[in-house]
């Protein structure tokens, strides 16, 4: 075996499995073409690719292919936020003009921290909220208030949430796209998403009265209607317990939140464009 | 000129490509029985590396789409087949001692996944210095592993003896499980050093 | 009957004596890549041992027939990929278009199986050990029946994992690293059993 | 029409490159190719001398692979000195072990005993099995004959702890002398 003809013997056998291969591929390329709009896979570029679903779809991907067929608008994704309806506007040659683009958010409605909620055990072991839910395993008295193990921080695809030292979850407005996975997470809802203008909100989601609640918490509502009364707009109605603020009617005066025995209403206050920017 | 240096130290730590993006495992954690085996793997290693990136972001204009993959496979393996070639030839008690994992350096997830993630996107200069930072990263972390195992495992280091004739080495970091001990070891050790400014950095 | 028994042979101590992934550290990241959830993991473990299987059959039938005849064995490195890579890509394009559901299910893994050492160990290691073409589809069965144990095995414990309490610093890889260790020792007191 | 020559471009591109990679690899395997002889034969010829140190010659004796037993008998050498009478035989045989094959030459005098044994290759668990491998425990086979038991733990003491190995290599050397032996009586008469 002389070095000419192990070169060109070797030459020659990549040279022919090299053409072979080529010709299989592009043939099979060819034959088995799967006819798909490449734009999908533009559109996917732009959307964030959280796959959280809170489109609805169950992905990312899928929602690229609905907006492609139509079956869904360009400003589905919320989570995206602004960035991503302009550039899918821009790609799909679509005004953005009537599209009124509006930031959610989503709030923890519960003030009960380690030291305001009373305390009638202590949990060993696993700490998760969805097992403490189900087998009724929880510290606090209150059965409605957040059970503090964090599911919600987890599952946050842009960790915007955070546990505070009272054991409670604190959601950094400026990260949080209102995606609502964290609503799902939590066994007992006591995460909302909301519109994020400024309003006086009822942090709380004891749905008991009077003595029931104040034993519970020092921080719950006890449905005492001061509140409701007090208010010179009447924007406060109480629905099963709770306050609830009409926010067309309320403007923001604040008389509600001073006169509140238990101190549950808050004002949520909006960052300004400002701060938003710092994100 | 900036840019080139941060892509070269970017491979080192912020990307080291096995300690943070996990990829490469299979030959580092096989043949860090020593360190000179190690230092023989990461020679290896980078003329492979080096090779391919320089190659392929030299052609990278004129691939087709559907051939993206096998030319990258065939500019790879060529580079390791003339690495293994030159062993074989010069080095043969390291290939000896590499035994497969010398022709299994072309599948090495590092050089696939800088291939393609870096080279066929960037420019020649781009692609020589992240060749050589991932290189670089590549023979830390393979040459402390091997450090590590070798001289807990055999006790002695580079062959000469450290704690004396009468240590008996724990042979456990020699066998398998020794390795994926020290490498987990390893990457909690990292975590720890780059979670800490991360923290400090939100708090500020 | 000896033949079968040293099939028999031949398949233990490729799936467990010496286990792919914890004894000859091979398909690494895969393995650690792969095991989140037990389904990713059985796919996975589908996905690759019928790619195994058919690529050391491809690389054998191209190695005695292309490679031996010229006395090219050195080439065998780079057309043994080759062939893998093209392999998997024609199985992946025939997929996509013909059954697409399996597709979607086994579609992501495709690429990723086309760079898994694991096939090309088995590939090399059926012409070191210079097997004929069963002892080598038998091998590779074997391996990969190992592979998809040593997959099956971390993700079941990766999705216990979640309600445990781990120390922060060994959150992450480094817990996942330290189970592998424990199951390695567990599999090298395997090694005795297939000689 | 147009498609299929793309086809055919895509099938000379990726030729083009395999025929650029081709031509390099033979090249550099032109280069090497009698290095990589050479240093494969080194390590036998090396374990050759060592074990006999005063044989000028080795001749290969004209024999295929054959299974011996568990153990499989790779080349067989006769060692002539200066003045062409028979020293003895050189024997490479491999024998499964725990890890995998080992590799051994074994020397054999022209009575048929023991001259020397080496082993070249071998993927025993470091530090245990692979202490087989050490001079210590291949010296006590040295001057055996056919009718010692080559038996672990009564005429053969084996490496501590490493059971399985001792008792592959023994096994393998008993079978490849027994084999010799007989191959070679054959020849002679």
């Amino acid at each position: 075996m002389s070095l000419m003809q192990i070169i060109i013997f070797s030459s020659g056998i990549m040279l022919g499995l090299g053409i072979v291969f080529g010709i299989g591929l592009g043939y099979f390329a060819k034959i088995f073409r799967v006819q798909e709009n490449p734009l999908i896979d533009e559109i996917l570029e732009i959307l964030p690719g959280a796959n959280c679903g809170a489109c609805g779809f169950s992905g990312c991907r899928s929602l690229a292919e609905g907006i492609t067929s139509g079956k869904a608008s360009i400003e589905t994704c919320r989570v995206g936020g602004e960035e991503t309806v302009k550039n899918l506007a821009k790609l799909l040659g679509v005004g953005t003009d009537n599209i009124s683009y509006e930031k959610y958010i989503a709030i923890p409605l519960c003030k009960g921290g380690k030291s305001l909620a009373m305390k009638n055990a202590t949990v060993k072991g696993v700490k998760t909220c969805k097992i403490a839910n189900n087998l009724k395993l929880s510290e606090k008295i209150c059965t409605y208030g957040c059970l503090g193990y964090g599911d919600c921080v987890l599952v946050c695809p842009f960790n915007a949430i955070k546990m505070n030292d009272e054991g409670l979850p604190e959601i950094d407005p400026s990260l949080c796209t209102g995606c609502g996975l964290c609503v799902k997470e939590c066994p007992r809802e006591v995460i909302e998403i909301f519109s994020y203008k400024e309003k006086v909100l009822a942090i709380c989601k004891n749905s008991e009265k009077g003595s029931a609640v104040r034993n519970a918490c020092r921080v719950g509502c006890i449905t005492c209607y001061v509140c409701e009364k007090k208010c010179p707009k009447n924007a406060i109605k109480m629905v099963n317990n709770l306050p609830v603020i009409d926010i067309e009617k309320c403007d923001l005066c604040g008389i509600c939140i001073n006169v509140c025995p238990t101190k549950t209403l808050s004002l949520i206050k909006a960052l300004s464009a400002k701060e938003n920017g710092k994100k | 000129m900036r840019n080139l240096i941060n892509i070269f130290k970017n491979g080192i730590i912020k990307e080291n490509p096995v300690l943070i993006i996990m990829l490469g495992l299979c030959s580092i954690l096989a043949v860090s029985t020593s360190v000179v085996n190690a230092l023989g793997m990461t020679l290896a290693f980078s003329f492979v590396l080096i090779g391919s990136e320089l190659t392929i972001s030299l052609i990278r204009k004129s691939i087709p789409k559907t051939l993206r993959v096998p030319i990258f496979i065939v500019v790879i393996g060529s580079f390791t087949t003339i690495m293994s070639l030159l062993l074989q030839a010069f080095l043969p008690d390291l290939n000896k001692a590499l035994g497969i994992f010398i022709p299994l350096v072309v599948v090495n997830c590092i050089i696939i996944g800088r291939v393609e993630a870096f080279a066929s996107k960037r420019s020649v200069i781009e692609s020589l210095f992240d060749a050589l930072g991932m290189s670089l990263g590549y023979g830390i972390v393979i040459v402390s592993i091997g450090a590590i195992r070798e001289i807990l495992g055999n006790g002695t280091i580079l062959g000469y003896q450290v704690f004396g004739p009468n240590y008996n080495p724990a042979l456990f970091f020699i066998l398998p499980p020794g390795a994926f001990l020290v490498i987990g070891i390893e990457i909690a050790i990292i975590n720890k050093i780059l979670a800490k400014p991360k923290k400090v950095k939100q708090e500020g | 009957m000896s033949e079968l028994q040293s099939l028999m042979n031949i398949f233990i101590s490729a799936a467990f004596a010496q286990n792919f992934v914890f004894i000859r550290f091979l398909a690494l990241c895969s393995f650690v890549g792969m095991t989140t959830s037990m389904e990713n993991a059985i796919g996975m473990g589908g996905a690759v041992t019928f790619v195994t299987v058919m690529a050391s059959i491809l690389s054998y039938v191209v190695y005695q027939f292309i490679l031996v005849p010229l006395h090219l064995e050195y080439l065998q490195t780079i057309v043994f990929i080759l062939t893998i890579a093209v392999f998997v890509q024609l199985v992946e394009i025939y997929l996509k278009k013909a059954v697409p559901s399996l597709y979607k299910a086994m579609g992501i893994y495709l690429p990723l199986i086309a760079t898994n050492c694991m096939i090309l160990a088995v590939a090399l290691l059926n012409v070191t050990e210079n097997y004929n073409l069963l002892e080598a589809t038998v091998f590779s069965f074997g391996a990969s029946i190992g592979y998809v144990l040593a997959l099956v095995i971390l993700a079941g414990i990766r999705e216990r994992l979640k309600y445990v309490q781990i120390p922060s610093i060994l959150k992450g890889y480094p817990i996942i690293f330290f189970i592998a260790a424990f199951i390695a020792v567990a599999f090298m007191g395997l090694q005795g059993i297939a000689r | 029409m147009k498609n299929s020559i793309d086809i055919l471009k895509l099938g000379l591109t990726l030729g083009l490159v395999c025929l650029i990679a081709g031509f390099a690899l033979s090249a550099t395997y032109s280069i090497t190719k009698d290095k990589i002889t050479e240093q494969q034969r080194k390590a036998l010829v090396q374990a050759q001398k060592e074990i006999f140190p005063d044989a000028t010659e080795f001749k290969k004796i004209e024999i295929s692979e054959t299974k011996v037993g568990s153990a499989t008998l790779k080349e067989l050498y006769e060692c002539l000195n200066e003045n062409e009478n028979i020293l003895g035989y050189i024997a490479t045989a491999s024998t499964p072990g725990y890890g995998g094959n080992i590799i051994f030459v074994l020397g054999v005098n022209s009575d048929f005993s023991v001259k020397g044994v080496k082993v070249t290759e071998q993927t025993e668990t470091p530090g245990l099995g692979a202490n087989i491998a050490k001079s210590q425990f291949l010296e006590q086979f040295n001057g055996k004959t056919l009718n010692d038991e080559f038996v672990v733990k009564k005429d053969v003491k084996p490496v501590t702890s490493a059971t399985i190995s001792s008792r592959s290599i023994t096994n393998g050397i008993k079978e490849i002398l027994n084999f010799t032996s007989k191959n070679v009586k054959e020849a002679s008469k």
